[in-house]
Protein backbone atom coordinates (compact mmCIF):
# COMPACT_ATOMS: atom_id res chain seq x y z
CA UNK A 1 0.00 0.00 0.00
CA UNK A 2 1.33 3.34 -0.74
CA UNK A 3 0.70 4.83 2.88
CA UNK A 4 3.48 1.78 4.31
CA UNK A 5 5.98 4.30 4.28
CA UNK A 6 4.57 7.17 5.87
CA UNK A 7 3.76 5.61 9.42
CA UNK A 8 1.31 7.28 10.85
CA UNK A 9 -1.54 5.58 9.68
CA UNK A 10 -2.75 2.91 12.37
CA UNK A 11 -5.06 -0.36 11.91
CA UNK A 12 -7.69 -1.98 14.51
CA UNK A 13 -6.81 -5.59 15.64
CA UNK A 14 -10.03 -7.17 17.55
CA UNK A 15 -8.30 -9.29 20.26
CA UNK A 16 -9.87 -12.15 21.95
CA UNK A 17 -8.48 -14.09 25.40
CA UNK A 18 -9.93 -17.47 26.25
CA UNK A 19 -10.09 -19.77 29.32
CA UNK A 20 -7.36 -19.22 32.17
CA UNK A 21 -5.68 -16.78 29.84
CA UNK A 22 -9.37 -14.48 29.71
CA UNK A 23 -9.16 -14.94 33.70
CA UNK A 24 -5.80 -13.27 33.77
CA UNK A 25 -6.75 -10.47 31.40
CA UNK A 26 -9.70 -9.94 33.04
CA UNK A 27 -11.84 -9.58 29.73
CA UNK A 28 -12.44 -11.58 26.85
CA UNK A 29 -11.11 -9.39 24.37
CA UNK A 30 -11.09 -5.62 22.93
CA UNK A 31 -10.39 -3.91 19.93
CA UNK A 32 -7.08 -1.97 19.86
CA UNK A 33 -5.31 0.45 17.27
CA UNK A 34 -1.61 -0.59 16.49
CA UNK A 35 1.32 0.71 14.05
CA UNK A 36 0.58 -0.53 10.82
CA UNK A 37 3.63 -2.74 10.96
CA UNK A 38 2.64 -5.05 13.64
CA UNK A 39 3.00 -8.81 14.37
CA UNK A 40 0.87 -10.78 16.99
CA UNK A 41 3.15 -10.61 19.26
CA UNK A 42 3.04 -6.47 19.21
CA UNK A 43 -0.78 -7.22 19.61
CA UNK A 44 -0.21 -9.12 22.57
CA UNK A 45 1.87 -6.09 23.87
CA UNK A 46 -0.57 -3.64 23.25
CA UNK A 47 -3.87 -5.46 24.37
CA UNK A 48 -2.14 -6.24 27.76
CA UNK A 49 -0.31 -3.35 28.54
CA UNK A 50 2.81 -4.82 28.19
CA UNK A 51 2.77 -8.14 29.94
CA UNK A 52 4.69 -11.02 28.88
CA UNK A 53 3.05 -13.29 26.97
CA UNK A 54 2.99 -16.65 28.82
CA UNK A 55 4.86 -19.75 27.98
CA UNK A 56 2.90 -22.67 25.20
CA UNK A 57 0.45 -19.45 24.62
CA UNK A 58 -1.17 -20.15 20.91
CA UNK A 59 -1.99 -17.91 18.71
CA UNK A 60 -4.36 -17.51 16.09
CA UNK A 61 -5.32 -14.88 12.98
CA UNK A 62 -8.68 -14.52 11.75
CA UNK A 63 -9.05 -18.45 13.21
CA UNK A 64 -5.86 -20.09 11.90
CA UNK A 65 -2.95 -20.66 14.13
CA UNK A 66 -0.46 -18.63 13.34
CA UNK A 67 3.34 -17.81 14.45
CA UNK A 68 3.44 -15.32 17.14
CA UNK A 69 5.81 -13.53 14.35
CA UNK A 70 3.44 -13.73 11.75
CA UNK A 71 2.20 -9.61 10.59
CA UNK A 72 -1.32 -8.78 11.50
CA UNK A 73 -3.55 -6.74 8.69
CA UNK A 74 -6.02 -3.90 9.75
CA UNK A 75 -9.31 -5.49 10.85
CA UNK A 76 -8.06 -8.85 11.59
CA UNK A 77 -8.78 -11.13 14.92
CA UNK A 78 -6.45 -11.92 16.75
CA UNK A 79 -6.52 -14.26 19.19
CA UNK A 80 -4.65 -15.81 22.17
CA UNK A 81 -5.07 -18.85 24.60
CA UNK A 82 -3.66 -21.74 26.50
CA UNK A 83 -2.94 -25.21 25.23
CA UNK A 84 -5.60 -27.17 23.97
CA UNK A 85 -8.19 -29.33 26.28
CA UNK A 86 -10.46 -30.64 24.42
CA UNK A 87 -11.85 -34.07 23.71
CA UNK B 1 -19.16 -35.67 6.77
CA UNK B 2 -21.34 -33.83 9.35
CA UNK B 3 -19.38 -31.76 12.20
CA UNK B 4 -20.62 -30.47 14.85
CA UNK B 5 -20.57 -28.91 18.59
CA UNK B 6 -23.70 -28.56 20.75
CA UNK B 7 -24.09 -27.66 24.32
CA UNK B 8 -27.31 -29.98 24.71
CA UNK B 9 -26.21 -33.47 26.03
CA UNK B 10 -24.48 -35.55 23.91
CA UNK B 11 -26.29 -39.00 22.97
CA UNK B 12 -23.88 -40.74 20.68
CA UNK B 13 -25.57 -44.06 19.73
CA UNK B 14 -28.62 -42.15 18.70
CA UNK B 15 -26.50 -40.18 16.57
CA UNK B 16 -24.65 -42.39 14.66
CA UNK B 17 -27.96 -44.26 14.10
CA UNK B 18 -29.34 -41.35 12.38
CA UNK B 19 -25.79 -40.47 10.89
CA UNK B 20 -26.00 -44.61 9.24
CA UNK B 21 -29.19 -43.98 7.74
CA UNK B 22 -28.05 -41.36 5.65
CA UNK B 23 -24.71 -42.84 4.71
CA UNK B 24 -26.40 -46.39 4.05
CA UNK B 25 -28.58 -44.29 1.15
CA UNK B 26 -25.17 -42.56 0.07
CA UNK B 27 -23.00 -45.96 -0.04
CA UNK B 28 -25.29 -48.68 0.57
CA UNK B 29 -22.83 -52.33 0.93
CA UNK B 30 -19.70 -50.08 0.18
CA UNK B 31 -18.41 -49.68 4.11
CA UNK B 32 -17.12 -52.82 5.64
CA UNK B 33 -15.91 -51.06 8.85
CA UNK B 34 -16.99 -47.93 11.35
CA UNK B 35 -14.70 -47.63 13.97
CA UNK B 36 -15.82 -44.95 16.58
CA UNK B 37 -15.14 -43.31 19.94
CA UNK B 38 -16.67 -41.56 22.55
CA UNK B 39 -15.09 -39.35 25.28
CA UNK B 40 -16.88 -39.20 28.41
CA UNK B 41 -16.39 -36.97 31.70
CA UNK B 42 -14.91 -38.95 34.69
CA UNK B 43 -15.36 -38.12 38.28
CA UNK B 44 -11.55 -38.17 38.79
CA UNK B 45 -9.07 -36.35 37.41
CA UNK B 46 -5.29 -35.96 38.23
CA UNK B 47 -6.67 -38.17 41.96
CA UNK B 48 -9.16 -35.39 42.39
CA UNK B 49 -12.91 -36.38 42.51
CA UNK B 50 -14.13 -33.66 39.74
CA UNK B 51 -17.64 -32.75 40.45
CA UNK B 52 -18.64 -30.83 37.27
CA UNK B 53 -17.05 -28.76 34.34
CA UNK B 54 -17.48 -26.28 31.77
CA UNK B 55 -16.13 -26.83 28.49
CA UNK B 56 -14.95 -23.55 26.64
CA UNK B 57 -14.69 -22.84 22.86
CA UNK B 58 -13.84 -20.60 20.31
CA UNK B 59 -17.03 -20.35 18.19
CA UNK B 60 -16.19 -19.88 14.86
CA UNK B 61 -12.66 -21.49 15.04
CA UNK B 62 -13.50 -24.10 16.88
CA UNK B 63 -15.64 -25.46 14.14
CA UNK B 64 -12.80 -24.78 11.47
CA UNK B 65 -10.69 -26.31 12.84
CA UNK B 66 -12.61 -29.44 13.37
CA UNK B 67 -13.89 -29.40 9.88
CA UNK B 68 -10.19 -29.14 8.37
CA UNK B 69 -9.18 -32.28 11.02
CA UNK B 70 -11.99 -34.33 9.43
CA UNK B 71 -11.21 -33.46 5.62
CA UNK B 72 -7.43 -33.93 6.77
CA UNK B 73 -7.78 -37.76 7.75
CA UNK B 74 -10.65 -38.61 5.11
CA UNK B 75 -8.07 -37.71 2.56
CA UNK B 76 -5.09 -39.59 4.18
CA UNK B 77 -7.28 -42.55 5.20
CA UNK B 78 -9.35 -42.73 2.26
CA UNK B 79 -12.21 -42.50 4.32
CA UNK B 80 -15.97 -43.31 2.99
CA UNK B 81 -17.72 -40.63 5.67
CA UNK B 82 -16.71 -39.01 9.26
CA UNK B 83 -19.10 -37.83 11.67
CA UNK B 84 -17.68 -35.68 14.50
CA UNK B 85 -19.53 -34.27 17.46
CA UNK B 86 -18.68 -32.28 20.12
CA UNK B 87 -20.23 -30.57 23.72
CA UNK B 88 -19.51 -27.48 24.90
CA UNK B 89 -21.29 -26.11 28.02
CA UNK B 90 -21.71 -26.78 31.37
CA UNK B 91 -21.31 -30.97 31.85
CA UNK B 92 -21.65 -33.41 34.87
CA UNK B 93 -20.20 -36.64 35.60
CA UNK B 94 -20.88 -39.43 32.98
CA UNK B 95 -21.82 -37.38 30.38
CA UNK B 96 -20.08 -38.15 26.89
CA UNK B 97 -17.90 -35.00 26.10
CA UNK B 98 -17.25 -36.09 22.36
CA UNK B 99 -18.06 -38.67 19.68
CA UNK B 100 -15.74 -39.30 16.29
CA UNK B 101 -16.78 -42.00 13.94
CA UNK B 102 -15.26 -42.72 10.70
CA UNK B 103 -16.33 -45.31 8.09
CA UNK B 104 -13.60 -47.04 5.89
CA UNK B 105 -14.06 -50.02 3.06
CA UNK B 106 -11.87 -52.36 5.19
CA UNK B 107 -10.86 -51.90 9.30
CA UNK B 108 -7.24 -50.88 9.34
CA UNK B 109 -8.10 -47.50 7.58
CA UNK B 110 -10.76 -46.98 10.11
CA UNK B 111 -9.07 -47.79 13.15
CA UNK B 112 -6.03 -46.02 12.48
CA UNK B 113 -7.99 -42.51 11.52
CA UNK B 114 -10.64 -42.76 14.47
CA UNK B 115 -7.53 -42.79 16.75
CA UNK B 116 -5.45 -40.10 14.44
CA UNK B 117 -8.36 -38.16 14.49
CA UNK B 118 -8.97 -38.01 17.96
CA UNK B 119 -5.35 -37.38 18.64
CA UNK B 120 -5.77 -34.43 16.22
CA UNK B 121 -8.76 -32.90 18.02
CA UNK B 122 -7.10 -33.12 21.46
CA UNK B 123 -4.01 -31.32 20.22
CA UNK B 124 -5.39 -28.86 17.98
CA UNK B 125 -8.83 -28.32 18.34
CA UNK B 126 -9.79 -24.76 20.30
CA UNK B 127 -11.80 -26.61 23.27
CA UNK B 128 -10.98 -25.73 27.15
CA UNK B 129 -11.64 -27.74 30.01
CA UNK B 130 -12.20 -25.88 33.46
CA UNK B 131 -12.89 -28.57 36.58
CA UNK B 132 -15.12 -28.01 39.33
CA UNK B 133 -13.38 -29.28 42.60
CA UNK B 134 -14.97 -29.73 46.17
CA UNK B 135 -12.78 -26.42 47.15
CA UNK B 136 -12.94 -24.37 43.77
CA UNK B 137 -12.24 -24.84 40.13
CA UNK B 138 -9.35 -25.20 38.16
CA UNK B 139 -7.97 -24.86 34.24
CA UNK B 140 -7.24 -28.22 32.89
CA UNK B 141 -3.76 -27.64 31.89
CA UNK B 142 -2.64 -30.43 29.42
CA UNK B 143 -3.95 -33.70 28.07
CA UNK B 144 -2.93 -37.08 28.63
CA UNK B 145 -0.75 -38.82 26.08
CA UNK B 146 -2.95 -40.72 23.62
CA UNK B 147 -0.30 -43.42 22.55
CA UNK C 1 -19.15 -58.06 30.10
CA UNK C 2 -21.49 -59.72 27.17
CA UNK C 3 -20.51 -62.05 24.68
CA UNK C 4 -23.18 -63.03 22.23
CA UNK C 5 -23.57 -64.40 19.24
CA UNK C 6 -26.92 -64.45 17.30
CA UNK C 7 -28.85 -65.00 14.20
CA UNK C 8 -31.40 -61.81 14.35
CA UNK C 9 -29.82 -58.84 12.31
CA UNK C 10 -27.66 -56.99 14.60
CA UNK C 11 -28.00 -53.28 15.51
CA UNK C 12 -25.00 -52.08 16.72
CA UNK C 13 -26.32 -48.63 18.24
CA UNK C 14 -29.06 -50.04 19.62
CA UNK C 15 -27.10 -52.28 21.47
CA UNK C 16 -24.61 -50.35 22.48
CA UNK C 17 -27.30 -47.57 24.19
CA UNK C 18 -29.07 -50.27 26.28
CA UNK C 19 -25.84 -51.79 27.25
CA UNK C 20 -24.17 -48.70 28.07
CA UNK C 21 -27.52 -47.75 30.48
CA UNK C 22 -26.85 -51.19 32.54
CA UNK C 23 -22.72 -49.68 32.34
CA UNK C 24 -23.87 -46.66 34.05
CA UNK C 25 -25.65 -48.13 36.93
CA UNK C 26 -22.35 -50.05 37.53
CA UNK C 27 -19.23 -47.20 37.68
CA UNK C 28 -20.78 -44.13 36.48
CA UNK C 29 -18.26 -41.95 35.94
CA UNK C 30 -15.10 -43.92 35.97
CA UNK C 31 -14.84 -44.85 32.30
CA UNK C 32 -13.57 -42.00 30.02
CA UNK C 33 -13.49 -43.85 27.19
CA UNK C 34 -15.23 -46.00 24.84
CA UNK C 35 -13.75 -47.52 21.46
CA UNK C 36 -16.39 -49.41 19.13
CA UNK C 37 -16.13 -51.20 15.99
CA UNK C 38 -18.54 -52.31 13.87
CA UNK C 39 -18.14 -54.82 10.64
CA UNK C 40 -20.84 -54.69 7.88
CA UNK C 41 -20.89 -57.02 5.34
CA UNK C 42 -19.51 -54.94 1.43
CA UNK C 43 -21.12 -55.90 -1.47
CA UNK C 44 -17.71 -56.75 -2.88
CA UNK C 45 -14.77 -58.83 -1.78
CA UNK C 46 -11.73 -59.32 -3.78
CA UNK C 47 -12.85 -58.04 -6.94
CA UNK C 48 -15.82 -59.30 -7.15
CA UNK C 49 -19.76 -58.74 -6.17
CA UNK C 50 -21.12 -60.00 -3.54
CA UNK C 51 -24.95 -60.90 -3.29
CA UNK C 52 -25.57 -62.61 0.03
CA UNK C 53 -23.22 -64.16 2.71
CA UNK C 54 -23.46 -67.42 5.02
CA UNK C 55 -21.72 -66.96 8.05
CA UNK C 56 -21.32 -70.30 10.31
CA UNK C 57 -19.94 -71.13 13.22
CA UNK C 58 -18.90 -73.60 15.62
CA UNK C 59 -22.03 -73.50 18.57
CA UNK C 60 -20.65 -73.44 21.82
CA UNK C 61 -16.78 -73.00 20.85
CA UNK C 62 -17.46 -70.03 19.09
CA UNK C 63 -18.75 -68.72 22.31
CA UNK C 64 -16.58 -69.81 24.67
CA UNK C 65 -13.31 -68.81 22.29
CA UNK C 66 -15.17 -65.16 22.33
CA UNK C 67 -15.75 -65.12 25.98
CA UNK C 68 -12.24 -65.76 26.44
CA UNK C 69 -10.80 -63.44 24.07
CA UNK C 70 -12.80 -60.53 26.09
CA UNK C 71 -11.18 -61.62 28.95
CA UNK C 72 -8.17 -61.70 27.91
CA UNK C 73 -8.22 -58.33 26.74
CA UNK C 74 -10.01 -57.08 29.80
CA UNK C 75 -6.98 -58.38 31.86
CA UNK C 76 -4.41 -57.00 29.45
CA UNK C 77 -5.73 -53.75 28.62
CA UNK C 78 -7.71 -53.30 32.16
CA UNK C 79 -10.97 -52.75 30.75
CA UNK C 80 -13.72 -51.93 32.72
CA UNK C 81 -15.90 -53.36 30.44
CA UNK C 82 -16.43 -55.72 27.00
CA UNK C 83 -19.82 -55.70 24.59
CA UNK C 84 -19.07 -58.55 21.89
CA UNK C 85 -21.89 -59.43 19.29
CA UNK C 86 -21.52 -61.50 16.27
CA UNK C 87 -24.14 -62.64 14.02
CA UNK C 88 -24.52 -65.88 11.93
CA UNK C 89 -26.83 -67.44 9.44
CA UNK C 90 -27.56 -65.61 6.14
CA UNK C 91 -26.96 -61.79 5.78
CA UNK C 92 -27.28 -59.76 2.73
CA UNK C 93 -24.47 -56.47 1.81
CA UNK C 94 -25.02 -53.66 4.15
CA UNK C 95 -25.81 -55.88 7.24
CA UNK C 96 -23.47 -55.62 10.19
CA UNK C 97 -21.30 -58.34 10.83
CA UNK C 98 -19.66 -57.93 14.45
CA UNK C 99 -19.86 -55.42 17.34
CA UNK C 100 -16.82 -55.04 19.35
CA UNK C 101 -17.11 -52.16 21.99
CA UNK C 102 -14.81 -51.67 24.84
CA UNK C 103 -14.52 -49.17 27.90
CA UNK C 104 -11.74 -47.66 30.13
CA UNK C 105 -11.06 -44.55 32.34
CA UNK C 106 -8.52 -43.80 29.67
CA UNK C 107 -8.64 -43.71 25.53
CA UNK C 108 -4.72 -45.26 24.67
CA UNK C 109 -6.38 -48.42 26.36
CA UNK C 110 -9.68 -48.50 24.59
CA UNK C 111 -8.09 -47.86 20.82
CA UNK C 112 -6.06 -50.26 21.49
CA UNK C 113 -7.99 -53.10 22.96
CA UNK C 114 -10.78 -52.61 20.70
CA UNK C 115 -8.43 -53.10 17.80
CA UNK C 116 -5.83 -55.51 19.19
CA UNK C 117 -9.93 -58.04 20.45
CA UNK C 118 -10.63 -57.42 16.89
CA UNK C 119 -7.93 -58.76 15.39
CA UNK C 120 -7.65 -61.94 17.65
CA UNK C 121 -11.66 -62.62 17.05
CA UNK C 122 -10.86 -62.18 13.43
CA UNK C 123 -7.25 -64.91 14.00
CA UNK C 124 -9.12 -66.98 16.31
CA UNK C 125 -12.67 -66.97 16.65
CA UNK C 126 -14.78 -70.06 14.73
CA UNK C 127 -16.70 -68.46 12.22
CA UNK C 128 -16.25 -69.06 8.63
CA UNK C 129 -17.88 -67.13 5.33
CA UNK C 130 -19.50 -68.16 2.28
CA UNK C 131 -20.05 -65.72 -0.58
CA UNK C 132 -22.92 -65.58 -2.57
CA UNK C 133 -21.35 -64.61 -6.18
CA UNK C 134 -23.24 -64.04 -9.39
CA UNK C 135 -22.33 -67.36 -10.61
CA UNK C 136 -22.29 -69.78 -7.44
CA UNK C 137 -20.58 -69.60 -4.01
CA UNK C 138 -17.21 -69.43 -2.23
CA UNK C 139 -15.81 -69.64 1.05
CA UNK C 140 -13.66 -67.15 1.85
CA UNK C 141 -10.43 -68.59 2.63
CA UNK C 142 -8.56 -65.94 4.70
CA UNK C 143 -9.18 -62.26 6.42
CA UNK C 144 -7.22 -59.35 5.28
CA UNK C 145 -4.91 -58.07 7.46
CA UNK C 146 -6.04 -55.76 10.05
CA UNK C 147 -2.21 -53.86 10.88
CA UNK D 1 -6.09 -96.60 33.86
CA UNK D 2 -5.39 -100.12 34.66
CA UNK D 3 -6.64 -101.00 30.81
CA UNK D 4 -4.21 -98.67 29.70
CA UNK D 5 -1.89 -101.45 28.28
CA UNK D 6 -4.35 -104.12 27.46
CA UNK D 7 -4.27 -102.47 24.18
CA UNK D 8 -8.10 -103.70 23.23
CA UNK D 9 -9.98 -100.94 24.64
CA UNK D 10 -11.19 -98.52 22.23
CA UNK D 11 -12.35 -94.87 22.81
CA UNK D 12 -15.50 -93.23 21.14
CA UNK D 13 -14.50 -89.80 19.85
CA UNK D 14 -17.48 -87.58 18.11
CA UNK D 15 -15.81 -85.39 15.27
CA UNK D 16 -16.79 -82.36 13.41
CA UNK D 17 -16.65 -80.90 10.36
CA UNK D 18 -17.14 -77.23 9.65
CA UNK D 19 -17.28 -74.73 6.58
CA UNK D 20 -16.07 -75.80 3.65
CA UNK D 21 -14.10 -79.03 5.25
CA UNK D 22 -17.55 -80.04 5.76
CA UNK D 23 -18.25 -79.54 2.23
CA UNK D 24 -15.44 -81.98 1.40
CA UNK D 25 -16.02 -84.61 3.65
CA UNK D 26 -19.58 -84.91 2.77
CA UNK D 27 -20.63 -84.56 6.55
CA UNK D 28 -20.80 -83.00 9.22
CA UNK D 29 -19.52 -85.30 11.81
CA UNK D 30 -19.63 -89.13 12.97
CA UNK D 31 -18.52 -90.99 15.61
CA UNK D 32 -15.60 -93.15 15.14
CA UNK D 33 -14.03 -95.96 17.44
CA UNK D 34 -10.37 -95.71 17.88
CA UNK D 35 -7.47 -97.38 19.51
CA UNK D 36 -7.26 -96.42 23.12
CA UNK D 37 -3.69 -94.52 22.37
CA UNK D 38 -4.70 -92.32 19.33
CA UNK D 39 -4.02 -88.41 18.61
CA UNK D 40 -6.25 -85.97 16.83
CA UNK D 41 -4.58 -86.80 13.69
CA UNK D 42 -4.98 -90.41 14.00
CA UNK D 43 -8.76 -89.32 14.70
CA UNK D 44 -8.78 -87.28 11.37
CA UNK D 45 -7.21 -90.24 9.51
CA UNK D 46 -9.72 -92.58 10.70
CA UNK D 47 -12.61 -89.87 10.23
CA UNK D 48 -11.24 -89.64 6.44
CA UNK D 49 -10.75 -92.72 5.52
CA UNK D 50 -7.27 -92.21 5.32
CA UNK D 51 -7.43 -88.90 3.45
CA UNK D 52 -4.37 -86.28 3.75
CA UNK D 53 -5.26 -83.55 6.10
CA UNK D 54 -5.68 -80.66 3.90
CA UNK D 55 -2.83 -77.59 5.08
CA UNK D 56 -3.76 -75.21 7.64
CA UNK D 57 -6.07 -77.20 9.11
CA UNK D 58 -7.76 -76.23 12.61
CA UNK D 59 -7.80 -78.74 15.60
CA UNK D 60 -9.84 -78.11 18.54
CA UNK D 61 -10.30 -80.79 21.22
CA UNK D 62 -13.76 -80.21 23.43
CA UNK D 63 -13.86 -76.66 21.52
CA UNK D 64 -9.94 -75.89 22.34
CA UNK D 65 -7.37 -75.21 20.20
CA UNK D 66 -4.82 -77.67 20.28
CA UNK D 67 -1.46 -78.94 17.88
CA UNK D 68 -3.00 -82.43 16.13
CA UNK D 69 -0.61 -84.06 18.29
CA UNK D 70 -2.51 -83.80 21.36
CA UNK D 71 -3.67 -87.04 22.45
CA UNK D 72 -7.71 -87.74 22.35
CA UNK D 73 -9.63 -89.33 25.54
CA UNK D 74 -12.51 -91.29 25.21
CA UNK D 75 -15.85 -89.65 24.41
CA UNK D 76 -13.90 -86.14 23.12
CA UNK D 77 -15.58 -83.82 20.57
CA UNK D 78 -12.93 -83.85 18.09
CA UNK D 79 -13.45 -80.70 15.55
CA UNK D 80 -11.49 -80.19 11.87
CA UNK D 81 -11.98 -76.97 10.05
CA UNK D 82 -10.39 -74.25 7.90
CA UNK D 83 -9.12 -70.89 8.69
CA UNK D 84 -11.22 -68.80 10.68
CA UNK D 85 -12.93 -66.21 8.52
CA UNK D 86 -15.15 -64.03 10.89
CA UNK D 87 -15.54 -60.32 11.97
Amino acid sequence: MVEANLGAQTMTIHVKFFASLKEQMGCDGASVEIGEVASAADVWLSASGGQPMPPNTLVAINMEYVDPNQAVQDGDEVAFFPPVTGG
Amino acid sequence: MRISVQSEPLAPWGLLAEYEQQLNARHHGKHGACASFVGTMRDFNEGDAVQGMFLEHYPGMTEKALQQLAEEAQAEYGLLDVLLVHRVGELRPGEPIVLVAVWSAHRKAAFEACRSLMEDLKRRAPFWKREQLPDGHRWVEKNTTGY
